[in-house]
Formats: structure tokens, C-alpha cells, sequence
């Protein structure tokens, strides 16, 4: 066992992958480019030493490359593509919502396009293009996995399971988890290391997990909303108010069971995501459990998620428009005092 | 070049079956029978066949909106396209592609990509596996004029550039992309000017004749094959249908439709065959045989089941 | 008064609006050729007669076109941009979400970005990549404003009211409601035609409007979908079930207030919804009853929406792909006999 | 070309008070009271100063990522830049935009797109818009090395080209894109050689020459101006800092970056000056005040207040 950093375990899942499987490989900017930082983040960081002919560094193309990770998956490669910051997936996005997300039902299942895209998210005072949670954008793109893991044990496993699947997988990084140490760091960063079993293991997408155990209200998020809802969990429990938190891992599929499970004991349910609220990840639970579970409610469902505009880049501004601690437990104590 | 007879006669056969095809889809279409949209290959068949024909089994093509003539270039059953025209089981892509998303990878055919330029990439991507797999394979990049216009061209032939991926991008020059002329949106007076800026070599050459075609295609090919990289082919050829299924196409000038009627591939390539003083009834004999072969497809794409409701639901995740 | 298609209302909209301020001008593919279609469903046919300098043809360059506009509304000229088919915005957006959506944000206030883009969706026999409905991809974008006209009355006034706003509109049209009249009419097409008042006239962007009274199920629905929401009420009505049918008209802003109201009476909600359920317009709308008008529904929330695939080529499949009035009769009767 | 000594104290005081600029916020950075991320343009000011100078009131920049040195260049106040830099409310976007996003309209200069290529068809627009409004100005758009592979970049020279719009294109070739160097990203020697492919004049010019810098962008300005069309214009210069805020550029040969400090614009500037007989007193009292004027800007900014939290619910429609 050792400690890792989501950075890190992120490196190992690839290095394991790459080792495995000759087919796979990465492709993006500044990668494997000596003195250079990795990608954005440094998960690819050094893997170029082992792997000269695996690691291509691209211009600044994106378009260009991800319809290159493409093609060359229709010949049996494996490419794991990166993007420096997940905004820059609208560069690409005829690439990815036209073609990889379509190609192989076009084909009528004729072939395969095992893809994975990894795509950093997340508000770090960087201002409005360079923040953005794209989840909700792919969320109702049918043709592709997302995964969006929220801890270093879950980085790897799901990582691993996402260059096995023979369809193209969306992973999702959040900037204030990779990791606290290093010069590539994030200020506000959260320390979501694991400790990383010596054995390989891997997570299968689509399985959700429950971080706490509780009975007074569900509350579901994912990525560094996840950890908020623990910290708030933990306070209010202080409170005699007891959360389940409900980390799904993956969007899609969504494991529907362990929130129906949870909901049908709390009868209440809290919502947690970055993204502003208006069509956001949290819409689309929300309306399933309205569709589906709504007679376990005894409140109305509520959603905690940023406002409807883009990322404003003053601390000041971030500060309010990032859902925080204190608005989660707020949520969760509106919910208990609307119960019926 | 020195060419046998029987590969003549095979490339005459080729541009027939996909002139033939297209009439009779088109009659389909106007019968009402048809469903959907099309985008027709009459006038260009002489790119199809000379870029194809210089191609070895495990080389692919990408294609785009316009692709029946390189998926019959290639080699694909007409059956199972004219089966998925109809939107058949049986159609090459089980129904659910359509003619602007034909292909075959059994046959080297990549689905067809109907975004404009959305193709590029891809068939740089094939190059790239191509070149980290050691495979002595080719991709071939089909697209229009119009094409040329979007991003991903000049990503994509950058990247195959330094990269120098066995790729060999076909620009099919008909001088019109939909209704747009192409000295309106772009000021190069040859578009394989376009590929000094990549710094592969670029010609362009007359795409109507379809031995010009095919010996240009050969050498760019194994060009790429050998390891020496890139290159841009521009085919100069016209369209002599609509854009798509009901496009009069008003805006080509008469005059200027005539003289490519005049200068249309086949009736070219006819004459110089008879000129090598293969007769006429060889050459209708042939003609014949496709037109059975058509009439076979379409008959086999009639008696195909559609798929069943359900089947939407498939194919969607491995 | 005059019958006008959606094509013909869109049209003089245009004309009106390029009358009245010379700023506005139009640019995208194929238009303004003489002997062309006026765009890819005859919308701006001949109108570049009386404006030979404001209708702008381009290459075949989205990303270009549409930093182009926004580059121009930043001096004062107003674009109404077009692409021929919906699915193509995804080549133009980065420029869309990145910069058009925020530019003004980002600017602290300081900018103005009038900018109309208009977008035909709708399944329509051409396969997946000439066919889907994008509201989801916009919906969750702040910045940008959505209008989905159902009729040619409404087309013409929310147009005129989008190029007149100082801000980003994107207009949604039907390709199914442009007319069944002219060469470029498609099959199965809608007669979404109106009398069109002499008199100018806009319709304010965010109003929703009630169809069809009715008192047992609320039904949400917007452009194709709304005319199936109605035909299936009028079927319904036979077998003595009351459907009050609303027409959102605009997504971004929403008629909440309409909404609450009709639910305040029916209690019942089915939402109608042409693009693939996940993450579709249905799930925000969904959930924001959940949120906010729980406590009037006696019945679960019903989404009737495409399956989570691509648009499937084969009239067999798309028939069972996009929402039939069946399906839409089926989740009324449903959520009526659901009903506590 | 003879400039008078004013100008060239001016284009001095400039470069100057953009590297002076830079350093102060550097150390703000390191010291942690700055917030936010940064990429600076030491080393790059001949470029800014020498292509902004040749502009005239109600022409138009876009910028990038690296935008700093073009807003001091074009005039921004810099108590607004440095208020911006800190998240205040007094900033030049009001503390929503930060240092990738700074612009001010009034000044010539679009907020900051830090998208890369994202800028190129937004200036290709404001092109546009002068020509059809039939003004006389001209939009500059500045890009790196880097920007010139994306897919807007092509598709923005092509549309300026066609449509003959008063654009200049300005890339600023420093070597690198981010830690990637630009011989590894394309084969052309010289990046204007891709001009060609629009037909358009491009050319290649020692970007740390300020005057040099001035005098061939005013030329292109000017033609663009005199409605002869767009041009793109290759500088030459070398980023003498890391990338970013925490960037130590290890990626940068020793030997390289040594050479480049030598080369670097101020340094040459200032020998140039002396050898025109003006003082090193001259100088250093311009130098002075300008690090008076960035303390006042600092001091200014600090002493700003925040904007207010819901403040972020503002300005996103009109
Ligand atoms: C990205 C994109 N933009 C626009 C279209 C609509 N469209 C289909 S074909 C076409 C013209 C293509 O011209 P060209 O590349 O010359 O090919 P050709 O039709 O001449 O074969 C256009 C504009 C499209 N399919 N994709
Ligand atoms: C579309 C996009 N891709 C990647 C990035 C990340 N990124 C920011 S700056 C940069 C390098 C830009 O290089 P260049 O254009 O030469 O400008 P320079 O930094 O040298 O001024 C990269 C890759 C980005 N901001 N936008
Ligand atoms: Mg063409
Ligand atoms: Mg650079």
C-alpha cells in the first residue's frame, strides 16, 4: 500500500494500462516533453521515458487530435486523449458529439472506438474559460461513458476500467483534487489521496458508493462537491441531523439503484453539483427521482449548484458562486423543515 | 503507364456501376420510393475509381456526405447499400446510417462522416495507427472543395506532416460546395497550393481522366507507403447532378454545365477504349451486366425486412 | 392579413428587422447565391435583392464565422447567423460557448453582444448527424438566451424580438414546421402556417403560452412536439380527459409562472420532449417542479422523450425514435392513473 | 524611417512600464497576494509597443492569454489592469475578468480571449464591421506561434482574404507553445510562409526590434487602412519568463534562453538610444516614474474594495 495522489494514481492507471496493452497510448499538449510538466497537471508527467513512441505531443489542435484519437481507435489502438483544461473540449466538440460519440451506432455496432478522454474541471480562480464543469454538456450526448471519480482509489480503478471499455469514456478530473503537493498544486486544493492496494484492482463504471451512512437526508454529489457534502454531513451531524452521502462516480450509466436504496430510507434528497443549476447533472437526477421514486419524497428535492452565469474570475465573486459547505447544510435543513 | 486491358475494362466497369447506381437511385428517389436525402456522385466517378484502384487490401478511405461512388470504388456489396439506402437490416450499416453514412471497414470503407471536413482527422488518425503499428498501410482522405475551408483541414495536414503519417488527402475539386462557387470562398487558384504550408508536396491534376487519376494516385500512395509521408491530390472534376436530391442547381451556368457534360469522365474514358479499338458491344455488354447487378440490389434491398423497432436501441454501446 | 409559413414569417421577420436598422445583417452558408435556396431551407431566399451587402456568404468555416460575428457586434452591426443544420453549431462551439455566451460577463458589463443564431433541428429521415434537437447543449450555457418557435406567428414576432435584444438569442426551428409548400418542403412535414397581422408586431422572449386549455394533465411541449401534445389532447378529449397544453415558447428565459399555474389546477404534468431523455430540457423543467410545485402534483412527473442513441437512419427506427402522439397519450393516462 | 526622439522616449517609456509591469506583478504573485494565474510577456514588448504604436484612435486589438503587454501598449490605464489583476471591483472588467480576460472597448482592446485561436475570427469581425460600416479602421489581431495551428486560423485569414478585410494578423513567434517548441508543431521555417495559402502578403521581422517592429506594421496598417486587405505579420522574439505563473521553463536550453536575454528588446532599445546620444539620466528618470506609476497602481488596486457577492448574478444580460 501507498499514498497517492489523484495525480499520481490517475499516472499509475496509465502506466499499469500502458504496460498491459501495447495499444494504448496518449495523446495531447505538452505531453512527454522533457522539463515539461506532463499535460496541464502532471499526470502524464515522465511516462514518455518509458514509452517514447506512445506519448505524442500535439500542436494546439484539438479538433485536429481528438478526430486523430479517433481514427486510430478504428484500427485497434487504445489513445487516451487530454485536454489541458475542459473547456477546451468545445474546440473539439464536432469531433467528439458528432463522430466518436456516433460513429460506432452509424455503423450499426460495426465497430468499436475505445476512447478515453480525460478532461480537467473545476473553478480555480482562473475566471470564465478556464473553469467550467462540462459534465451537463456530455450528460445528454448519448454514445459516451462519464466517469467522474472523486479520490485517488476510485481515479485509478475507474481509469483502468475506462482504457478496457471498448467505448468511448469521458473522465472527468477536478483541478482541486489532484493533489496538494507539487508545483502544479492548486491553492484550495483537497486532499483526496488514497491509499493504493500493491495489487491491481479496478472499479467498474456505472457503480455509484455511499461515503457516509445516514438516515435523515440523501444528499448526492460527485467530484470536490462530494467532499463538501462529507464536511457538511460531518457538521450537521454534530446536530443530530444524519446525511447519507451518495457519491454516484460515474454519470453514465448512473447506478439509479443506490440512490432509489437510499431515497426510499431518507424520503428526502439533496442535490450537489459545480455547474450552474439550469440543465445541470442535477436536473436530470432530480427529474428521474421525480419520475421514478416520488413517492418515497416526504420534501420537495432540492439542488445546490452555482448560478446561472459564467465563472467570474474575482476570489470575491468564486467564493459565492461555487456551492460551499454552508450551502449545502442550509439545503438540508430547508429540506427537513419542508418535510410533510 | 502501361495499363491491361482487363484493368481498363475493370475501371470502365467501376465508373459505370456507380453512374449506374446513382441514375437509379435518383429515379428511386423521384418515384418516391426512396427515403431520406442523398448527395450523388454523376461526373465525378473517375476520382472514386483511379484514387481507389491504386489502393491494396488493408488500406482505408474516409468519406463524406457524397459517398456512394468510394464505397462502390472500394469494392462494397451494392446490395447491403442499396439495402441501407432503403434503410434495411441488411444494410451495410444495419439500417442505421443512411447514404451519408455508408461504409464497410471489412471493405476499407470508414462509415462515411457527413460533417463537412469532419473526416480529415479521422483518416489522419488511420495513418497514425498506421505508422505506430508498422503496418505498410495507406488511409486516403476523400473530401470536397468545400472542405478545404474548415479547421480541420489545416490541423489535420499539419499533423500528418510532422508526424509524416501515410495519408494522401483527396480534394474532389467539382467547383462547388452546395451552391457556393469555389472562387467565391477562397482565393488560391489551385487548392494543392494549400499544401506548401505543411510543406508536403501538392498537385493538382485533371480528375476526369480516370488513368491521369490513377497513376497520380499510385505514385502519392506508395510515396506514403514507402514512409515518405503526406500529400494533397486535387482532382479537378464537376458535378453534374444537384447538390442533393432536389437541387436543379440553378446557380451552375448553362454554359459551363454543357462543357463538363462534354468533358464527364466516362464518356471520356469510352472514347479512348474504343480508340484502343475495344468495341462498343464489349463495352455494352458491360453496362448490361451492372445494370442486371443493379436491379438485383435493388431488389434485394425491397425484399429486406426493416429492423425491428427495437433495434433502436442497440449498437449504441459495445 | 396574410397565411404564412414558418419559412415566409422567419423571411419577412428578417426583411423587417434589416429595414428598420441597417446594422442587422445576415451570414452563412449559401446564402444570397442567386440560383441557390436562400440557406438550407429557403429562410433567406432573395432577401440579398434588396441587401446585396448585408446577406454575407461564407466558406463552409463555422468556428470562423461565428468569432466573426461576435467580433462585428462588438462595433455595433447585429448578426443574425445561420447554420444549415443544427448539428453543426458543435463546429462552432467554442466560439458559441466560449466566447459569444461570455464575452459580455467576462467584460464586467461592458459589452454588448447582439447576436441571433439560428438553428434548424429535428429528425427528418437523415441520420444522426443532420438531426438533432440542440436545446440541451444550450440550455445548461449561461449567456445565451433560447427561443423555440411552434408557428409562423410566433416565429416572426420572437425573431424580431431576438434581433432586436442586445444580447446572444438562439432561435430553434423546426425543420418539419417550415411549410409544406416550395421544392425544399421535407416529408412529413407539419402545417405550422399562421395568419400573419398586417401591423408590426414581437412577442417578448420568456412568455410562454397556453394551447389548449384544459384541466387534468398539464403537457409541456415545445416546436414539433407541441403540435403532437396536441393532437394527442384532442384525441384524449374524446375519451373525456381534459390536457391543458403549454408552449414554453422560450427555454432561456423560462414561463415559470405559466407553468405553476396550470399545475396549481391539473396536478398532473407530462413533459414532451423530442432529443434523447438524459439531460434533455424535460429533465430541468422536471425538476424545477420537483422543486418548487411539489406539494401540487398528485401524480409522478412523466418525461416522454428519444431514446439515450443517436438519431437512427431507417424510417423504421426514427419512427420509433422520435415521441409519437401514442407515446404522448400513454404517459397521460399513465400519470393519471397514478394519481393519489 | 526617422522618428523623432519623443516617439522613441515614448515607445521606451512603454516598453518599459509593460516589463517593469510584469516584474512587480511577478513578485506580487510569489509573494501570494495576487490571485489567480498569469502568463507574462517579458521579453515580448518590442512586439506590442511596435504593432500598437502604428494604430490610430478607434482601431481595434484582440489578445490572448499573454495579454498584458498589449493593453499597456494600447493605453489601458494600469491601475485598472492592476485592480483587475486583484479581483476588485474598480478593475477594467470589474474584477469578473482577471488576467486572462483583461480589455477595455474604449481603448481599442477587446476583453482577453484566452481560448487559443479563439481571438483570430474576432478580429476577423471587427474587420468586418469596419468594412461594411465603411469606417477607416483597422483590427490587429494578436496571436503566438502556437495559435497559428488551430483550425481558426485558418478559416479567419481565408475569410479576411476573400473578403478583402482591414485586418492585420500579428504573430508574435517566441518559440514556444507553452512547453512545446514550434519546431516540433510545424515544418514551415517561417510562419508567414502560410500566407500564401490566402493569398496575402506575409512576412517574417525581428520582433526585439522595436522600430523595425513600428515601421513594418504601420506599412500593413496602412494598406489594410487604404482598403488593399489583410496581412499577416511574423515577429520574431523570444518569452524570456515560464509560461505561466509557476513555470520554471526547464524546457528551455540554457544556451537558448542565455542568447535570447542578450537579444532582449529593452537592452537593445536602450543601446540604441545612447548611441543617439540621449542620457542614461534620460532614461532612468523614465524608468522612475514608471515605478511610481505601477506603485500607485498597486496601491490603488489594494485599496479597492471587492465587488460584492452578488455582484456575480450582474452583467450577464444586458
Ligand atoms: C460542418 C458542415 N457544414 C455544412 C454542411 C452542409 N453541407 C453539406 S455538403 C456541403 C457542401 C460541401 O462542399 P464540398 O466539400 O465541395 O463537397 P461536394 O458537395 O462538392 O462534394 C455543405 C455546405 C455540412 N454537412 N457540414
Ligand atoms: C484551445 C486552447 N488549447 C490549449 C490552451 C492551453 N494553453 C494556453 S497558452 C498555450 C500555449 C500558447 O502558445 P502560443 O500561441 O505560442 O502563445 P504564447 O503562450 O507563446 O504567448 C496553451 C497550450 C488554451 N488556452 N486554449
Ligand atoms: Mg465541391
Ligand atoms: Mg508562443
Amino acid at each position: 500500500m501507498a499514498r497517492l495522489t489523484v495525480a499520481e494514481a490517475l499516472r499509475q492507471a496509465i502506466k499499469e494500462e500502458m504496460r498491459r496493452d501495447e495499444n494504448v497510448y496518449c495523446i495531447g499538449e505538452d505531453i512527454g516533453i522533457p522539463g515539461g510538466w506532463g499535460g496541464a497537471f502532471t499526470v502524464t508527467l515522465g511516462l514518455e521515458k518509458e514509452f517514447p513512441d506512445r506519448i505524442i505531443n500535439t500542436p494546439i489542435s484539438e479538433a485536429g487530435f481528438f478526430g486523430i484519437a479517433l481514427g486510430s481507435s478504428l484500427k485497434g489502438l487504445r489513445p487516451i486523449v487530454d485536454v489541458q483544461y475542459g473547456d477546451f473540449l468545445f474546440c473539439a466538440m464536432d469531433q467528439i458529439a458528432n463522430q466518436i460519440a456516433k460513429l460506432r451506432y452509424m455503423s450499426g455496432g460495426k465497430l468499436k472506438t475505445p476512447i478515453v478522454i480525460r478532461a480537467p474541471v473545476g473553478f480555480t480562480g482562473r475566471g470564465a474559460q478556464h473553469s467550467q464543469m462540462m459534465e451537463p454538456f456530455f450528460l445528454c450526448l448519448p454514445g459516451i461513458k462519464i466517469i467522474t471519480p472523486a479520490t485517488a482509489y476510485d481515479s485509478k480503478g475507474l481509469l483502468k476500467s475506462a482504457v478496457r471499455d471498448d467505448n468511448p469514456v469521458i473522465i472527468f478530473e477536478h483541478k482541486l483534487l489532484y493533489g496538494a503537493k507539487g508545483a502544479r498544486s492548486e491553492a484550495g486544493s483537497i486532499d483526496a489521496s488514497s491509499e493504493i492496494p500493491e495489487e491491481e484492482y479496478t472499479i467498474p463504471i456505472g457503480k455509484g458508493i455511499i461515503r457516509r451512512e445516514g438516515t435523515d437526508v440523501t444528499v448526492i454529489a460527485t467530484l470536490l462537491m462530494m467532499h463538501k457534502a462529507c464536511e457538511a454531513a460531518e457538521i450537521l451531524a454534530r446536530e443530530g441531523i444524519s446525511i447519507e452521502v451518495i457519491d454516484p462516480r460515474s454519470l453514465v450509466p448512473f447506478d439509479w439503484e443506490l440512490v432509489r436504496k437510499s431515497i426510499e430510507k431518507t424520503g428526502r434528497v439533496v442535490i450537489v453539483e459545480e455547474s450552474p443549476r439550469r440543465g445541470g447533472i442535477g436536473a436530470e437526477i432530480a427529474a428521474t427521482i421525480a419520475e421514478e421514486m416520488i413517492d418515497f419524497l416526504i420534501a420537495p428535492i432540492k439542488r445546490v449548484a452555482a448560478p446561472d452565469t459564467p465563472a467570474p474570475f474575482s476570489p470575491a465573486l468564486e467564493k459565492f458562486y461555487v456551492p460551499s459547505i454552508e450551502k449545502i447544510m442550509t439545503a438540508v435543513r430547508e429540506v427537513i423543515s419542508l418535510s410533510s | 503507364m502501361d495499363i491491361e486491358t482487363d484493368k481498363l475494362l475493370e475501371f470502365y466497369r467501376k465508373m459505370v456501376l456507380i453512374r449506374e447506381f446513382e441514375e437509379r437511385v435518383k429515379f428511386l428517389f423521384l418515384e418516391g420510393i426512396m427515403p431520406g436525402t442523398i448527395h450523388q456522385y454523376q461526373g465525378q466517378e473517375a476520382c472514386a475509381v483511379g484514387v481507389c484502384s491504386a489502393l491494396k487490401k488493408g488500406d482505408v478511405i474516409t468519406t463524406t456526405h457524397r459517398p456512394h461512388g468510394h464505397c462502390i470504388a472500394m469494392g462494397m456489396d451494392i446490395k447491403e447499400m442499396m439495402a441501407e439506402l432503403f434503410g434495411r437490416i441488411t444494410g451495410c450499416c444495419r439500417g442505421k446510417g443512411g447514404s451519408m453514412h455508408m461504409g464497410d471497414i471489412e471493405k476499407g470503407v470508414v462509415p462515411a462522416i457527413a460533417i463537412v471536413g469532419g473526416g480529415i482527422p479521422v483518416a489522419t488518425g488511420l495513418g497514425l495507427a498506421f505508422k505506430m503499428k508498422k503496418q505498410n498501410y495507406v488511409a486516403v482522405c476523400f473530401m470536397g472543395d468545400g472542405a478545404t475551408n474548415e479547421g480541420t483541414f489545416h490541423e489535420s495536414l499539419n499533423m500528418a506532416s510532422i508526424w509524416n503519417l501515410p495519408v494522401v488527402y483527396v480534394v474532389e475539386n467539382n467547383f462547388y460546395g452546395a451552391s457556393t462557387h469555389v472562387s467565391l470562398v477562397m482565393k488560391v487558384e489551385r487548392i494543392s497550393e494549400r499544401a506548401s504550408a505543411y510543406r508536403m508536396p501538392g498537385i493538382t491534376i485533371d480528375g476526369n481522366d480516370v488513368l491521369e487519376v490513377y497513376s497520380r494516385s499510385l505514385e502519392l500512395v506508395e510515396r506514403a507507403r514507402a514512409g515518405n509521408g503526406p500529400a494533397l491530390l486535387e482532382l479537378l472534376t464537376y458535378r453534374i447532378t444537384g447538390h442533393s436530391r432536389r437541387d436543379p442547381a440553378l446557380y451552375q451556368p448553362q454554359e459551363e454545365k454543357k462543357k463538363a457534360i462534354e468533358n464527364e469522365p466516362i464518356k471520356r474514358f469510352t472514347k479512348y477504349l474504343i480508340s484502343l479499338g475495344i468495341s462498343e458491344a464489349t463495352l455494352e455488354q458491360i453496362k448490361d451486366k451492372v445494370r442486371i447487378e443493379i436491379e438485383e440490389a435493388v431488389k434485394f434491398a425491397m425484399d429486406s425486412p426493416y429492423p425491428s423497432p427495437e433495434d433502436t436501441l442497440k449498437d449504441i454501446f459495445v
